[in-house]
């Protein structure tokens, strides 16, 4: 039964992950990005991580994907052309990921790792469900817990600034001087330069003492 | 815990000056820069004079499996170097104060991260955070120049960043080797400086590590020919900055010589002595000639320094205490005029039109005998009248010179005769003299005074009692010099000649050991 | 009170003066620095007196006290004190420097009074007596060498006090750089004697000296030879004389204090000083002799030529002390110290009366314009004649028993040192011919129209005044000399003042009458007591005979210059003619000042000139910097081809380096 | 099934998510391929934690996610701000290093 799942979920993965790659209309991808998840959720299962699958499947497949959509949306998610640059990369990348591949298979396959063919450790009926999780995070990773909070915290404000509506932008007002706020030539690639095209005061200081 | 207020107090107190209102932020920012010119001063007071080893110790693991410490303490070299330090970034903060500055919350944070990094310097007693915060001190200097200079700053920051980046890096690769090699035979890696002078390095590793070391330490002084970065950059750097890169950072570089590398190389110092003396010498009679013939007041002083660190190297490598004990008052003694001397310039420039050219001005002393007389006292303490403390440094570095390299200290007296005669003709050029066209003689403002008054006093107080500081740097310049001067010079049969009781490549006792004295009475 | 004590009196008094007047200078009405400045100087003459007594409280044997105030560089094997040593010696140095500084301040009190820097100057002056004091009461050589420096630095301040003149800046720059050679000189030679005695103090010194150096030791000879080059700048000897002339452009009293009564001697007191090293060195007080000789003549002889009143007497300063030099060099101690202290008094007063002189002219210093003074100028006349007669050596005048016990001294030790015996006679005539030669020429003949001004009752003064030099217009804020002129005639602190050094000119010479009275000999025996040379007493005959010579050849020297002066006024044109290249060569001051032109200041200029147009453009800048530059471009230039900005050639580059890392990776495994 | 298979899906979906950042020039679509990648990594992860029976895998897993979000709000909100600026969504022509 397992083995079933198993290259059920798997070949479900694989293919997703050739669709979000070889689709050129950006909103299939997405679709297929989360067939992907949803078929590694299944693969998280069988290796009875619940929790993980649990999350993966409302966190990642749920939420995550429904801003990607949302984006794709507003954006317009044309077709895009394949790469025309880099002609000599586009031979390259595939060659790249295959000879990455075959290495990693080598690896597997020639591992002296003897649990590698095993089917894991002694099965446990805790193992991989919220209380263990949550122990775990509230004991011994503490600390990276509350680190990714603040992380999390800190994207979602930065993702707000930067997707805000300026206010005042044209009028050149920079808002400078925090204690942190690097002087730099102009042109070194403020946010309001980009837009700006370089047509603001010049921010210098004078030369003195 | 209390080195650590003393470092990072400037750098906090300029976040706290970030937060007030930008009209206050210089008043704030001059607060905590007393603040911890208060502290030095206190370090000062209650060092403990004759007691071995470091003092104040602060000893933290910061990265276990690299062996590195965060290590911080006292004792005799880096005393009175703390305080100029203090002192002097108090003062120019002061200056700072006098004018408006763009970004002034960016810039305060900037001076006072370089007062920390200095600071750091000077405290660390372990290698790899000697060389973290000797690499610090380029990155606010970058911005402080790059941003606030003036006239052709870019460049000028270009040239400092190539030559001190160029140095920092090879310094870099020298600490990792010193803690590499030396770990070869203990099995694990260490860089507390007290731990690898126990450790002898083969000869060959310690001359190349040694190049790694003086490569960065004589381009930060600099020393002739390492000097190119120096006009540009003096040219265009804020005057407040100005007067402490020239009076501190070069220290920190001088003060490395006698911190690690005499220490830790002492084959390889040995080995190199004529190299470095020649250098030095250099150094002295090409900055003396240079001094001579400039016109710009920034780049007298500039070269002058040039030939004063010269005098500095001179005394280091003289290796025996005499030399080492003369560099470092000189050290003390170079810094507390210089920085006055720079802010002198500026007084003289708002008085002569804005011009920093000497041939602009000329009588400026007319209705200004206050400023006269302070420039007379920076002036002769700069060519080391007797009389003054920088006199004592120079007699006991050139009496180091004397008894090691008879030779080079009877050419280094060329160099004292030169400063005499740059000194007195910037002097008179500017002081004396018919007044120059668009010269306003004017007395010293009371802003002014407030901060060269005070610098100066330093000057005469340190002129009257200069055994303040050579008596609680004794025994630690005597440590630092040891193994090599017993190298250098193998003592007689009688061990009992000042300067070197140890054998040759025995190794040295770390420096919590109670030095051996010496024959003095 | 102890000795000592007194002895950090004498120096607390001007050092006080100093910092009162610099800290009042604005709030000062009137003649008041001038006032607190003489009152400073004469406190500190007493404190001198106080000093003596309670030396002499003292045994024989018990006359040189050290007092230490606190240790100044004690450290590394180095043993500097603050300490002072009083001894016969310092006590004698103390009290003619004291006592000839009050006069001279007294008399400057009224001489400078119009000039607006009247505050400055006589805290400049104060803060020459002390760093003087310092000199001769220093009790190791550190401090020696401090007061040594300070006493330069203080000659600088106030040969350059009227600033605005260029003149007078680059003569200030010339003779501080000068001294500076010497100082080196100076911390040379103490390095050679520490580095075998290990202590800076004298007693110390002086105690190790014989059982650390054989006689004329390679070393104590170097360290003597370099002690002398400190002393040849500060007493302006051969070779480097040539700031004592261009000193003159401080104010005259300057010229008085410091380049005529005290500081020019302090190389007499260094030799004086270190007579132990230098007995023990033959060789280099052998040198010494020798350059005092050839300084007595060659001043001489410029003296001779020059027409500049104030450079007159200049030369007759190097001459006289070229006299000091050589006698002291030779063991002739306590006479150098003798003609040291008598030549305080008359040269002294000369230049006070010449400065009264100079004020009468308006400033004008050439003998040239000058003639005819006697009859406006009777005080002055008379001080002059008096401090010219002991200048010549005319007996019974002071200076007559002091230099002819230097010659008597030196010809008493025989062999070759009768050619400095025979060489100091003939210096002895050419002074008493040049010094009469300035009398004549300033003061008989017809009277000058300045001289008539005078005699009026009205003194001369210039429309616009100018530099006597040059001849440029002063810039007459400050820094010049003030618009009035002062003569002795008509007030009284100067007059007061030029009237006891007269009288110390006159008789000064008894306390040191060879065989009869011997007070200075017998006072100064404690600091000599180990000296050989010292007891030396020539027969009764040769001095006779040396006493006679002195007189008859300085009265043949002032006939001489009275026949040629005055009673032909014309002979001096004559031979000036006959002996033009001779004349062209002692005008010009020997050359000196051309050679070393050539020799040194010009060669540093271009190498100067060459460090920075050739050398720091084209090696420092462009090979160092440029090559700097170029690497770190070059590199950079690769690097920045490789940030294309091109994200998916940024993502090939980090999986190949994953692959090679993988592949590494299995490599090491299999 | 033996977790070797599990770590071969992973290293399939992890070239092929590195081989679409390499050839995908529409950022939206390269964010999707590091998605394939961290996912890969994340299925890695868990096996491991499998054949180790210890839990601190799953942890790391979970934090990948969170960083994986946080990389795709900033992401998108990049995406976003490019668009609202009419800047071309392709990272193809956004190579001027000077803004």
């Amino acid at each position: 039964m397992a083995e079933v799942l198993f290259f059920v979920a798997g070949t479900g993965a694989i293919a997703g992950a050739i669709g979000v790659v070889v689709l050129r209309n950006a909103f299939y991808a997405v679709l297929a990005l989360v067939g992907h998840l949803l078929s590694l959720a299944a693969l998280f299962l069988l290796l009875r991580a619940e929790f993980v699958a649990a999350a993966q499947v409302v966190v990642y497949a749920g939420a995550v994907m429904v801003l990607y959509v949302f984006v794709v949306a507003y954006v317009g998610g044309q077709d895009e052309e394949m790469a025309t640059q880099g002609s000599g990369l586009r031979l390259a990348a595939p060659l790249f990921a295959g000879v990455l591949l075959v290495e990693l298979c080598i690896a597997t396959l020639g591992s002296g790792l003897q649990a590698i063919d095993g089917d894991g450790a002694p099965f446990d009926p805790a193992f991989g469900g919220p209380g263990q999780i949550g122990e775990l995070f509230l004991t011994k990773f503490l600390l990276p817990f509350e680190i990714a909070s603040y992380l999390l915290l800190i994207a979602a404000v930065g993702a707000v600034i930067l997707a805000r509506r300026r206010r005042g932008l044209d009028d050149g007002d920079r808002d400078d001087d925090g204690p942190l706020d690097i002087p730099r030539p102009r042109g070194t690639g403020t946010m309001a330069e980009a837009v700006d095209a370089l047509g603001g005061r010049p921010g210098k200081p004078k030369g003195g003492w | 815990m209390g080195l650590s207020i003393l470092i990072w107090l400037p750098v906090v107190s300029a976040l706290i000056a970030a937060v007030f209102p930008r009209e206050l932020t210089p008043r704030v920012a001059l607060g905590g820069a007393l603040g911890t010119l208060a502290l030095a001063i206190g370090y000062v007071a209650s060092f403990e004079r004759g007691a071995p080893g470091l003092q104040f110790l602060t000893d933290e693991t910061w990265i276990a499996e690299l062996g590195i410490h965060y290590k911080l303490g006292l004792d005799g070299l880096n005393l009175f170097l703390v305080l100029l330090t203090a002192l002097l970034f108090a003062g120019a903060f002061a200056w700072a104060n006098r004018r408006e500055w763009e970004r002034p919350k960016l810039f305060f944070f900037q001076f006072a991260l370089a007062e920390t990094a200095v600071l750091g310097a000077f405290l660390a007693q372990d290698l790899a955070l000697f060389v973290a915060f000797f690499d610090l001190m380029l990155i606010p200097f970058y911005f402080l120049i790059g941003a606030w200079g003036g006239p052709g700053r870019v460049a000028a920051t270009t040239k400092l960043v190539i030559y001190t980046l160029v140095g920092s890096l090879l310094m870099l690769a020298g600490a990792v080797a010193t803690g590499v090699i030396a770990a070869r035979g203990e099995g694990s890696v260490t860089f507390v400086l007290s731990e690898l002078q126990l450790v002898q390095l083969p000869e060959g590793s310690q001359n190349w590590i040694f190049l790694c070391f003086a490569a960065a330490f004589l381009v930060k002084m600099p020393v002739f020919p390492l000097h190119g970065w120096m006009p540009d950059g003096y040219r265009a750097m804020p005057l407040p900055v100005l007067a402490v890169f020239s009076a501190v950072l070069s220290k920190v570089a001088a003060y490395g010589f006698l911190r690690i590398v005499l220490p830790l190389f002492p084959e390889a110092s040995v080995h190199f002595q004529d190299l470095m003396l020649v250098l030095a010498l250099l150094s002295i009679l090409y900055g003396s000639v240079m001094a001579f013939t400039q016109t710009d007041a920034r780049l007298i002083l500039g070269y002058s320094s040039v030939a004063q660190l010269g005098f500095i190297v001179l005394g280091i490598f003289a290796l025996n205490a005499q030399g080492a004990q003369g560099a470092l008052l000189q050290m003390v003694n170079h810094g507390l005029v210089v920085a006055p001397a720079f802010f002198i310039v500026a007084v003289l420039a708002e008085r002569a039109g804005g011009s920093e050219d000497i041939r602009d001005m000329g009588g400026i002393a007319l209705r200004a005998p206050l400023l006269a007389a302070m420039f007379l006292i920076v002036a002769l303490a700069n060519l080391a009248m007797p009389g003054s403390a920088n006199f004592v440094g120079e007699f006991l570095i050139l009496l180091g010179v004397f008894d090691a390299k008879l030779v080079f200290a009877i050419v280094a007296f060329g160099g004292v005769v030169l400063a005499s005669v740059y000194t007195l003709r910037a002097f008179i050029r500017t002081m004396h003299n018919r007044t120059g066209e668009r010269v306003e003689s004017r007395e010293l403002a009371l802003a002014e005074a407030l901060v060269i008054v005070p610098l100066v006093g330093a000057i005469v107080a340190l002129s009257l009692y200069p055994q303040l500081p050579l008596a609680r740097s004794e025994d630690s310049v005597r440590a630092s010099v040891r193994t090599a001067a017993a190298i250098a010079e193998p003592p007689p049969a009688a061990p009992s000649t000042p300067g070197g009781p140890a054998a040759p490549g025995q190794p040295v006792p770390p420096q919590g050991a109670p030095p051996a004295q010496g024959g003095a009475p | 009170m102890s000795a000592t004590t007194y002895g950090w009196l004498v120096l607390a008094f001007p050092l006080a003066g100093t910092v009162v007047i610099s800290l009042l200078y604005n709030r000062l009405p009137g003649r008041t620095a001038g006032w607190i400045g003489t009152g400073a100087i004469a406190a500190s003459f007493l404190s001198a007196l106080g000093a003596l007594f309670m030396l002499l409280d003292h045994g024989r044997e018990e006359r040189q006290l050290v007092g230490t105030l606190y240790d100044y560089a004690d450290t590394v094997g180095v043993d500097a004190q603050l300490s002072i040593l009083i001894d016969p010696l310092s006590v004698l140095m103390a009290l003619v420097v004291t006592g000839v500084s009050a006069l001279i301040h007294l008399y400057s009190v009224a001489y400078l009074a119009s000039d607006r820097g009247y505050s400055r100057f006589f805290a400049y002056l104060n803060f020459f007596v002390f760093s003087m004091l310092v000199l001769v009461l220093a009790g190791n050589f550190l401090l020696l060498i401090v007061g040594w420096a300070f006493v330069g630095a203080a000659s600088y301040l106030l040969i350059s006090f009227w600033y605005r003149r260029a003149t007078a800046t680059s003569a200030g720059i010339k003779a501080f750089v000068i001294n500076v050679i010497g100082d080196v000189g100076l911390v040379l030679g103490t390095y050679f004697i520490f580095k075998h005695t290990g202590t800076l103090d004298f007693l110390g010194t002086f105690e190790k000296v014989p059982d650390e150096f054989a006689t004329n030791d390679g070393d104590l000879v170097a360290g003597c030879i370099l002690l002398l080059v400190g002393a040849c700048a500060k007493s302006a000897q051969v070779p480097l004389h040539t700031w004592l002339p261009d000193a003159m452009e401080g104010p005259t009293t300057v010229s008085a204090l410091i380049h005529a009564a005290t500081m020019v001697t302090a190389g007499v007191y260094l030799i004086a000083r270190m007579h132990p090293l230098f007995e023990q060195a033959p060789v280099a007080a052998d040198v010494g002799a020798v350059i005092g000789c050839v300084t007595l003549i060659l001043a001489a002889t410029i003296a001779m030529a020059v027409t500049d009143l104030k450079r007159v007497i200049a030369y007759s300063t190097m001459s006289q002390i070229g006299y000091m030099v050589m006698g002291v060099s030779a063991g002739a101690y306590a006479a150098g110290l003798f003609h040291l202290m008598t030549h305080a008094f008359f040269k002294a007063l000369l230049f006070m009366a010449a400065g009264s002189l100079i004020g009468a002219m308006a400033g004008t210093q050439s003998l040239d314009r000058m003639g005819g003074f006697r009859r406006a100028m009777p005080f002055t006349f008379g001080c002059f004649v008096v401090g010219g007669l002991a200048l010549a050596g005319v007996p019974p005048f002071s200076g007559f028993f002091s230099k002819d016990e230097i010659l008597l001294l030196v010809g008493d030790r025989g062999g070759w040192h009768w050619i400095l015996y025979a060489v100091g006679y003939a210096g002895s005539l050419l002074t008493a011919i040049y010094t009469f030669r300035m009398i004549f020429r300033a003061f008989l003949g017809d009277p000058v129209p300045e001289a008539r001004e005078l005699e009026q009752g009205h003194v001369h003064h210039a429309g616009t005044p100018t530099n006597p030099m040059t001849g440029e217009e002063e810039d007459t804020d400050v820094g010049f000399p003030g618009p009035e002129h002062h003569i002795a005639e008509r007030s009284l602190p100067m007059k007061v003042a030029m009237g006891a050094l007269a009288v110390g000119a006159v008789v000064g010479g008894v306390v040191q009458i060879p065989h009869v009275t011997e007070v200075l000999h017998d006072f100064l025996e404690p600091t000599f007591s180990e000296s050989e040379l010292y007891e030396a007493h020539p027969s009764g005959g040769l001095t006779a005979f040396g006493l006679a010579l002195g007189a008859v050849v300085a009265l043949a020297g002032i006939a001489i210059a009275h026949r040629v002066w005055v009673q032909r006024p014309g002979t001096a044109d004559r031979v000036r003619a006959r002996l033009s290249g001779l004349h062209r060569v002692l005008v010009n001051r020997w050359y000196f000042d051309e050679a070393y032109d050539a020799a040194i200041v010009r060669p540093a200029a271009a190498v100067g000139r060459f460090a920075q147009q050739t050398f720091e453009r084209l090696f420092v800048e462009r090979t160092l910097m440029g090559g700097a530059t170029g690497i770190v471009r070059a590199g950079s230039s690769a690097v920045r081809a490789a940030q294309n900005g091109f994200l998916r050639y940024y993502a090939a580059l980090l999986l190949l380096g994953l692959a090679a890392l993988a592949f590494y990776f299995l490599l090491a495994a299999t | 099934m033996a977790i070797g298979w599990y770590l071969a899906v992973s290293a399939f979906v992890f070239c092929i998510g590195a081989a679409g950042v390499l050839t995908r020039r529409s950022p939206l679509v390269v964010l999707l391929c590091l998605e394939l990648m961290l996912n890969a990594g994340n299925l890695a992860l868990i096996a491991f934690s499998r054949m180790h029976g210890n839990g601190d895998g799953q942890i790391f897993a979970l934090i990948v996610m969170v960083v994986a979000a946080c990389e795709v709000t900033v992401g998108l909100g990049l995406i976003v701000a490019m668009y609202r600026r009419r800047l071309p969504i392709d990272v193809d022509r956004m190579r001027d290093l000077r803004g």
